[in-house]
Order: structure tokens, then sequence, then C-alpha cells
């Protein structure tokens, strides 16, 4: 059974058609990378699966609930955390409180959190900073940030949108280390990237979105060999 | 002469310069296509030609004059059009007034605007039957159409285009082409960012490929052709 | 209460130019508070304080220099105009650099210090009296049961006038038409050549010299003290909410019905109760249709 | 794992946390012993307004300068919480001390309500709507005379005496530490409140909405809890504020715009998102007022002034020079 099984997933604004039956499965524990053109439909879907938008058909079963329109706050709580294009960080709170927001809605102690916390600020090399103001630290460090604060909801499936983008290489070094130690511990992961190098050294599968449906998927060196995908990026 | 770019280095912050050194020359009367993955920096590259973006280094010479230091509105008197991302009518205005806002800098010279207005609804009839309608009424295809005729009101000598063809439906993409080479043929010298791969290779003189913000291949299009699939598969 | 009194011609005709003249203060006000919102997305609450800088240039030159009341309605626009360039370049321009995303709820703010700094220096320079003219023009049009004095047919004809001259300025002019590309898609606006800048600043300065003018003209139902924008301004927003923030059509249309359900409701209840009225209308307005009675699109809500 | 930043900040000696307490205790000292050390009704009273707006602009805070929410109509709340007190007294002999409690509750109801209306509304769209409830709110306190007296004034009993404390009017010292017990109750569950998960949940939201909900965090409720609680806290200061004054009436500069924007510009200046700012910025606005009294007008241009240079020259108010006065 898939941890997130997407069937037959629309959508539209307006009269654009931007997702047109989107099918896709994530199996438990596995890292997963979704590639495609620009205008493909990839921030959408995931927009979808986290509760911004809703769906004009199809499902989305997660944990084996259909969690298809459901409101973002409750996917979060069911166990999908997630991370924005452009990282969406509490810029006037300080980097620790930025990671202490998730502790709002959980049981564990006040102590507790600030231990976890801190123990994947010191993962993500951001120790150092965590009594700075978030908006005071470099883009790079706030994608890492916005990346571990959604590991404080302790989520089983975790959604990076454009994780590379904009941060430098070495602390893509260290996102890239993080994503796979959690990965061992269990942790699922879909990934929206356009550098294919990461995805290649990162992903088990790729899914390949093109005009809003899934063209291929498979091993990225699978993919990568697929006439299909290269016709897509091509064009018309 | 037409526009050259030497060295540039630019981005929305310092610490993370999303453009690194790009060189690259749009030759009067030319079609020159840069092409790139996502991310590469070709949306970024346009906006720092036409004012928005600051370089921190390099220049930018049009007919052998440094603009650098020009902001936006003063592009078009320097004879550069551009045309934005995504749409950009003004939907609650007409046909023709949106025609007539193309010539705004000539605002004052009513014969010149009626000559240009002549002279672009003689290029795109179906302007002319619609030039009482409001643009935010008009078919995708129409709105696209009444963008780039917008562009040509001034006479502008180059014409930067940031993808053309994204966000239309299939069928009305090879008119924008056509409408595109039909420019070529009158001698606006081009400089035109684009995903659609194909398509802008069908109508290009020269070919530049940017990868993470640099210059990575270069050449006449017959030359680029063939190495098309290697290009590409390296984005995937 | 006899309802059959309000089909009483006399009646009828003195509740509508009564509706109609109030409404046409509140439609000048509006007109510019709405297009100074639709364009650069500030709420002036500051706008009230030029209706009164209005009133008193008015009063100045008409009393003060005794020269005829079209040169003082003249005047009392253009240094209005004036003024509203100046604050909009000095003050709004710099925090519109300075905000960055607060930029809207911020711009709010500062216009309600720009409120109280020129009620007070208008206290004191010109002191508490009130400051007005008995009537700009005598007489009284008598036309079978109808009796309407000739000041609020003035009034009434310049307002139409106004609101007239504005929609043809920003339907045909160039300038007009830039100032609407500007509203629409500023940065495609930019790309063709308009100054953005200066867009914002000659945007300020005619809502700013639409509320002079309105200042102006109702001298003599208004006169001019330090505190006397402040019903303008506040019914004036209602207008603006109730039309649709940002829509000008909207806003002037709210304005005159406004303006004719007061005269109405005169009849019925108190003018306190009035207010609780047109708040009322406004909460309700925003709870149910934030973007207003008269518009088909959906609000942004930032 | 060491702070670098934190430890060496605190290497200043006037930094240091005993000299932060001995500051904190000397400021508090002052407020308790000027008084009646000065023994002058006159500056007794400065220090009621100047503490009494302080709390006032330290809860309207909690709304804007926490959770994003500005109340633009605020003084019409404050007008609930003082008229349901005064009120309760008048017709339905409710002792004045009850009042402190039913006017928070009312107000606190009044709250909720105008959250719920709100929160599909954002920034500007809740400064209106707000804004237009408390002029409801005002319009129909002075357009019902016969219940309360509307603009003839509402006169309102004294608190009784409690305890063996005397809250004769003649007596101000008596409030003036009546507000202190209740104004430093209040600031500390603000401060607490803050620094609680809460504080955590309305800054996120003042930041980044979608974000806050994306970690799992249901942003209406919070944006309700935060406007209730300021609601119930202005209601307890506006039925203080009723017993002290004496006499109400719902005119616009007690319970009006002008009270709204004086209590703002405090917050404002204080530093948006700093409670004890609130404090500070009562005193100095307060104090320059007094300072000004001559001057008439002048101070008011001298308060909008002050606005308009802390929104464009000074953005984080008083708490922006924190590092050189404190």
């Amino acid at each position: 059974m898939a941890l997130l099984e997407i069937q037959g997933l629309k959508k539209q604004f307006g009269g654009l058609v931007v997702l047109d039956g989107i099918e896709l499965e994530v199996q438990q524990g596995e890292i997963q990378g979704i590639i495609g053109p620009n205008g493909a439909g990839k921030s959408t879907l995931f927009n979808i699966i986290n509760g911004i938008y809703s769906t004009d058909a199809g499902s989305i079963r997660f944990k084996n609930r259909n969690i298809a329109n459901w409101s973002v706050h409750r996917v979060a709580r069911f166990g999908i955390g997630r991370t924005f294009q452009v990282a969406r960080v509490f810029n006037e709170m300080t980097v620790l409180n930025n990671m202490l927001v998730p502790s709002v809605v959980m049981t564990t102690s006040r102590a507790e959190a600030v231990r976890r916390a801190e123990e994947l600020l010191e993962l993500a090399t951001l120790g150092r900073v965590r009594n700075n103001l978030a908006i005071e630290i470099s883009g790079g460090q706030k994608k890492l940030l916005e990346f571990v604060r959604t590991m404080m909801t302790d989520p089983d499936l975790i959604l990076l949108d454009e994780p590379f983008n904009g941060i430098n290489p070495a602390l893509i070094e260290v996102l890239i280390g993080l994503v796979r130690s959690l990965n061992q511990a269990g942790k699922t992961f879909l990934l929206i990237s356009h550098e294919m190098p990461h995805v290649s050294q990162l992903c088990d599968r790729v899914s390949v979105l093109a005009a809003g449906t899934n063209i291929a998927r498979g091993t990225p060196d699978e993919v990568r060999a697929n006439p299909a995908v290269i016709a897509a990026y091509l064009g018309q | 002469m037409g526009l050259e770019v030497k060295n540039i280095v630019a981005g929305y912050t310092r610490e993370v310069p999303i453009l690194n050194g790009v060189n690259l020359t749009a030759q009067d009367g030319r079609v020159t296509v840069i092409l790139g993955p996502n991310g590469a920096g070709k949306s970024t590259l346009l906006k720092t030609i036409y004012g928005y973006l600051t370089p921190q280094e390099g220049e930018v010479l049009h007919d052998g004059k440094r603009i650098q230091d020009l902001k936006p509105n003063q592009m078009l008197g320097e004879g550069i059009a551009y045309l934005l991302q995504g749409h950009s009518v003004f939907p609650r205005m007409t046909v023709e007034e949106n025609l007539e806002l193309g010539g705004w800098i000539m605002r004052g010279d009513q014969k010149r605007m009626q000559t240009a207005l002549d002279f672009v609804y003689a290029r795109f009839p179906r302007l002319r039957e619609k030039r009482s309608f409001l643009a935010g009424i008009l078919s995708g295809g129409e709105q696209r159409m009444l963008e780039i005729a917008r562009l040509t009101m001034t006479g502008p000598r180059t014409i930067l285009l940031d993808e053309p063809s994204v966000g239309l439906m299939p069928s009305l993409v090879d008119e924008v082409y056509e409408e595109i080479s039909k420019l070529k043929d009158e001698r606006y010298t081009i400089l035109m960012v684009d995903q659609n791969v194909r398509k802008s290779m069908s109508i290009a003189d020269y070919v530049y490929a940017l990868a993470l913000g640099e210059n990575r291949y270069e050449g006449p299009r017959e030359e680029m052709e063939k190495k098309l699939d290697d290009i590409v598969r390296e984005w995937i | 209460m006899d309802f059959s009194l309000l089909l009483d011609p006399y009646i009828l005709t003195e509740v509508l130019v009564q509706g109609f003249v109030r409404g046409a203060m509140y439609a000048l006000m509006a007109a510019g508070l709405s297009l100074i919102f639709g364009i650069m997305g500030v709420k002036n609450f500051g706008h009230g304080e030029l209706f009164m800088l209005g009133a008193y240039a008015m009063f100045f030159v008409t009393v003060v220099l005794g020269w005829p009341w079209p040169v003082g309605i003249a005047v009392a626009a253009v240094a209005l105009f004036i003024f509203g360039m100046l604050l909009e370049r000095t003050l709004i321009d710099t925090l519109r650099r300075k905000a960055g995303r607060d930029w809207v709820l911020d711009a709010f703010i500062l216009t309600i210090g720009i409120l109280v700094v020129l009620q007070n220096l208008a206290l004191i320079l010109f002191g508490t009296s009130r400051r007005g003219v008995t009537s700009l023009i005598d007489g009284v049009l008598v036309w079978g049961p109808v009796i309407v004095s000739y000041e609020r047919l003035m009034i009434l004809g310049v307002a139409s006038l106004v609101g007239l001259s504005l929609w043809a300025f920003i339907r045909f002019s160039s300038l007009g038409k830039a100032i609407r590309a500007a509203s629409q898609n500023p940065e495609a606006a930019q790309t063709l050549g308009i100054d953005i800048r200066l867009i914002y600043t000659v945007t300020f300065g005619i809502g700013a010299a639409l509320a002079g003018l309105a200042g102006g003209l109702l001298i003599s139902i208004y006169p001019a003290h330090p505190t006397v924008g402040f019903e303008p301004v506040i019914k004036s927003l209602a207008c603006v909410i109730l039309g649709g923030l940002g829509n000008v059509p909207g806003a002037i249309l709210a304005a005159l019905l406004l303006g004719v359900i007061e005269a109405y409701s005169a009849f019925f209840m108190s003018a306190g109760w009035q207010n609780v009225i047109t708040a009322g209308l406004v909460v309700l307005i925003l709870i149910v249709r934030p973007s207003g009675l008269f518009s088909s699109s959906k609000v942004e809500r930032a | 794992m060491t702070a670098i930043p934190a430890r060496a900040r605190d290497a200043n000696p006037w930094r240091s946390t005993p000299v932060r307490v001995l500051k904190v205790l000397f400021l508090i000292g002052l407020l308790i012993f000027i008084p009646p050390l000065i023994d002058n009704p006159y500056i007794t009273r400065i220090f009621i307004s100047a503490v009494m707006l302080g709390v006032m602009a330290a809860i309207f805070d909690l709304m804007i300068g926490y959770a994003g929410l500005i109340n633009f109509g605020y003084a019409g709340f404050l007008a609930v919480g003082a008229y349901t007190s005064a009120l309760g007294t008048f017709h339905f002999q409710v002792s004045p001390w009850a009042g402190l409690l039913t006017g928070g509750l009312a107000t606190a109801l009044i709250g909720l309500a105008t959250g719920v209306i709100s929160l599909r509304l954002r920034g500007l769209y809740v400064a209106l709507l707000t804004f237009f409830v408390g002029e409801s709110i005002r319009f129909a306190l002075s357009n019902s005379p016969e219940f309360t007296r509307g603009m003839l004034g509402l006169s309102v009993r004294p608190l009784p005496e409690l305890l063996g404390f005397d809250f004769s009017r003649g007596n101000i010292l008596a409030y003036y530490y009546l507000l202190l017990l209740l104004g430093g109750a209040i600031m500390l569950l603000l401060t607490w409140l803050v620094r609680s998960r809460f504080g955590l949940a309305f800054e996120a939201i003042r930041e980044d909405q979608l974000a806050t909900q994306s970690l799992g965090l249901n942003t209406t409720k919070y944006k309700l809890y935060n406007f209730t609680i300021a609601s119930f806290l202005a209601g307890v200061m506006g039925a203080f504020y009723a017993s002290y004054l004496g006499i109400l009436s719902p005119s616009p500069e007690e319970f009006g715009v002008y009270r709204t924007v004086e209590i703002l510009t405090i917050t404002y200046v204080g530093g948006r998102g700093t409670l004890w700012g609130s404090i500070f910025a009562a005193f100095l606005l307060i104090g320059l007022q007094e300072y000004f009294r001559g001057l008439g007008p002048w101070r008011l241009v001298i308060y909008g002034s002050l606005l308009i240079f802390v929104m464009l020259f000074a953005r984080r108010g008083l708490a922006g020079f924190k590092k050189y006065l404190w």
C-alpha cells in the first residue's frame, strides 16, 4: 500500500487546464523526484496536496484517507509537511522561535521542543544563528530553516518545492545530507527540482510532469533516456 | 551594433547573484534566442537589461550606448520594447486604448499616433475589428496578439520577448511564432527567452544556452540544432 | 409617522435636493478617495482635512479678498492639487520605499498622522470659530410646487460638471489613460514608458483637488472649521466601501444613494441614528460582500 | 552549544541580568513612590493617564503588534467596558467591582463577534470593519439617552470601599494604586501570553498565515483568541476608566476615533510588538502633552508629527532605541 496515492487529479484555473488527470504514488520510505518543464503544474500539485487549492476531480489518498479538499492545517497535522519555492520563514521572529511555532499544537513540553529544535538547527548548521531574526539570515539558510521547521511537526511525508534554488553549494551538501539521514530514519520525501544532478543523487524514482499530465516514471537514468521526456523539454 | 550584454552579474539580493557574468550580443535585425533550464537566469537577464535590476558588475550597451543606469520607463525612449512574461494587457481598457498606451511616449503627436495605429491595424486586421472591445474579454491568443502589436507602436529597434508562448493553449502557439517571424522579416532586433525549444529554434538566427547564470553554449542556429538533444539532456 | 407626507411634492423635492447635495459632497470626496486607493493602495484617512483646507481657501478668497465664488472654488481645487502632490512626494513616497509588505496598512496609519497634524495646525492658525458664508448665490427657483434655492442648484451643477470632467479626463486624456493603465497593470505600464511614481503623485494631487473643491463648494452649508472634515471623510469612506474599494463609479453611485437615503431617513429618525444606519450598512457589506455593491469581480483581500 | 551573539551582547555590564533587574525595580519604585512623595493631585492624574493609556496601548499592541490585526474601533470597545460597568451600577445596582468583570465580559463578547465577522478579511479591511463597528457602538450609545443619557453624560458612582481602602473621588491615590495593581496584572498576563505558545502562534500569523497553517496551526482559532482576549482586557480597562473618570459621554474625543488614534500612536511610538514599549511611550507622550500644555493644539501637532516620524524613519519605535537606552 502506497503512502500517498493520487488518482485522476484535475484542476483548472479559469479556462486553463493546469492539471489533467495526474496519477502518482509514493511508497513509504522512498525519495521521489518530480521534474518537468515550466508550467507543467508541479507547484500546483503541491498546493493541492497541501490543501491550498481545491480539486476539480480525483482523489488524494494519504495513509488510507482521502485528504482532497482538507484544510491546510488539517493536512499538516495528518502528517504532510512542505516547503515553498520561495522560503516562507517568519521574518521578524528569531530562528529558534521559527522552529518552535509547530510546537504550539503539539503535546510535547516546551523544553523538549527546544531541545529538538536546537538539535535540528545544529544538523542544518544554523545553530550559530538561532538567536538572529530570520530576516537577517541568507536566502539559502532560510530554505534550510524552512525545511527543518517542517521537520518539527514530525511529518511522515515531506514535500520539498525546489529545495536547491538560490542556495550555495555548501548548504546544498548540508541539505542533501539531512534529507538522506531523515530518510534513513523512515521519512518519505517528494521533491520538485530542476537540478537534475541533485535529483539523481537523492531520488530512487522520478516522475515527469508535462502540460498537466505525467508522461514518464522511472529511475533517474531511465527517465533521462526516455525520448518522450526529451520531447517534452523541447516543446511542441 | 544591436544589444550587447557584457559580463553581467546581477540578482535580487547581493549575496546570491542569479547571473554570474553573462555575455551575449543580439545582432541588429536578427532573432537571438536564449535557452536554458528553469533557474538558469533567463528572465532575470531580460529584467536586468530593461532596468528592473541594477547589475552589480558589467555593462549593457544598446547601439553602443550604456543603458544599465536607465529606469524601465526610459527604455522605450531608447528604442527597446519588452514583452513581459504572462498577461500584460490592460483588461478593463479597449483594444485601441491599449494600443494608444503602447504609443504613450509619443502622446503629444496625434499624427504619428494615428499613423502607428493604422500601421498596426493593417498588420493585425483582427485587432481593428475588435478595436472597441475591452482587452480583458479577448481570447488568450488575441490578447497575446495585442501585446505584440502594442510593442511595435513606437517603432522600436529592439524587442525583448519573455516566454511568448507560455500559458497559451497549444492550438494558439503556432500563431504567436508566426507573428514573431513576421517581426523578424521586418528587421526588428529580437532577443527572446523561451522554454519552447523547438518553436523558438525555428525562427532563431543565433542561440545562447545558459546554465546557472553563465553562458554554456552558443552558436548559429544550424550549429546549435545538431547539439540540441545533448543540450536538453543536460537539463534533465 | 405619516408616510403620505413623503409623496407631497414640496417635501419630495426638498428631500431629493437635500439628498443630492449631500450625495454630491460625498461623491466628490469618495471619488478622490477611491481613485487614490485604486491606484496607490492608500486609504487616505486625512482626506477630510483636505476638504477642510479647501473650505478655508474658499473663505479666504471669497470673504477676505472678496473675489467671486467661482474663483474661490478654482483656487481651492488648484491649491489642494499642489498640496496633495507635495504630501505624496514628501511623505507617502518615502513610506513606499520603507514599508515593504506592510505598505497598505502603514500608509493608512501615516495618513492618520497627517490628519492629526493638519487638523491641529488649522486650529492654531484659524481658531475654533466657524468661517463661512450664508450663501454664495441668493434667490430661489419656484417651479410649480417645486422650490429650490439657486445655491443648491449651483452646487449640484458644479459637482456634476466636475464629475463629468473627471470622467472625461480619466476616459480620454492620455494622462488619464496612463492612470488607468497603472492601476490595472503597473509593471506593464512601466514597460510602455509610463513613470509610475509620477502617476502616483498626480493621482494623489487629483484626489486632494477633488476634496478641496468639495470643501470650497459647500462652504455655505459646512462653514470652515478645523474638524469640519470629520463627517465627510467618514461618510465618503463608507461610500468607497459600499461602491467597492478602488471602483470610482461605484463610489459615486454609492455616494448619491447614501445622500438620498440619509435625507429620507431624516424624516424617520434623528441624525444620530442615521449614522448608526450608515455604519451598520458598511459593516454588513464588509461581511457579506467585501467587494462592494457594484462590483462583479472578486475582491483581493489584502 | 554556545550562543555566541547572545553572550557577546551580555558582555556589557550595564546589560547584565542583575543590572536589568535593578533597573526594572528602580522604575517600579518610581511608579510607586513618586505620586505620594510629590503629593500633588495634578502629578498623580498625569501618572494615572500615562499608566492607563500605556496599558490600553499594550493591549492594542497584542492585536496589531503580535497578530497583525488592527482594531481601529478600539475606543468603541473601551466604551463597551465602561458603559457596561456604569450602566450595571446605574440601572441594576451591580457593584462597580463586579463591573470590572462584567465590562470585560461584555467587551469580550463584542470582540468575539467582531472577530468572527472579520475573519475573512485582512489588513486594511479589518481596520475599516472594526472602525465602523466602533462607530456603531458609539452612535448607539449617544442615541439612546433614555438609557445611557447620551451626550448629556452618565455619572458613574465611585468604587465602594474595599478592604478598608477608600475609593471616594477625592482619593485619587487609591485609584492610582488600584490602577497599578490592575495594570500590572494585565501587563504580566500579556507578557506571559506573548511568551507562551499563544504568542508564537500570534507572531507566526502576523508574519505568514499560509506558512503557519502549513505547520498545522488553525489560524482562525488563534486570531479569535487574540481578538477576544484583547477585547476582554480592553473592557476591564474601560470599566476602570469609567469609575475613575466619574462621568461618561460618547464623544469622539472620549470613545471615538480620536481616542483610538491616541492609543494607536502610543503603541506605534513604543514600537509594535513590544508590550512594555507602550508604557514608556505613554509616559513620553503624556509627559510631552503636559509639558507643552501651554502650547495648546501644538502638542497634538507634535503627537501627529511623532506618529509620522515613527512611520517613516523609526519604524520600530522606541524599541529601536532600546540598545542605547536600556
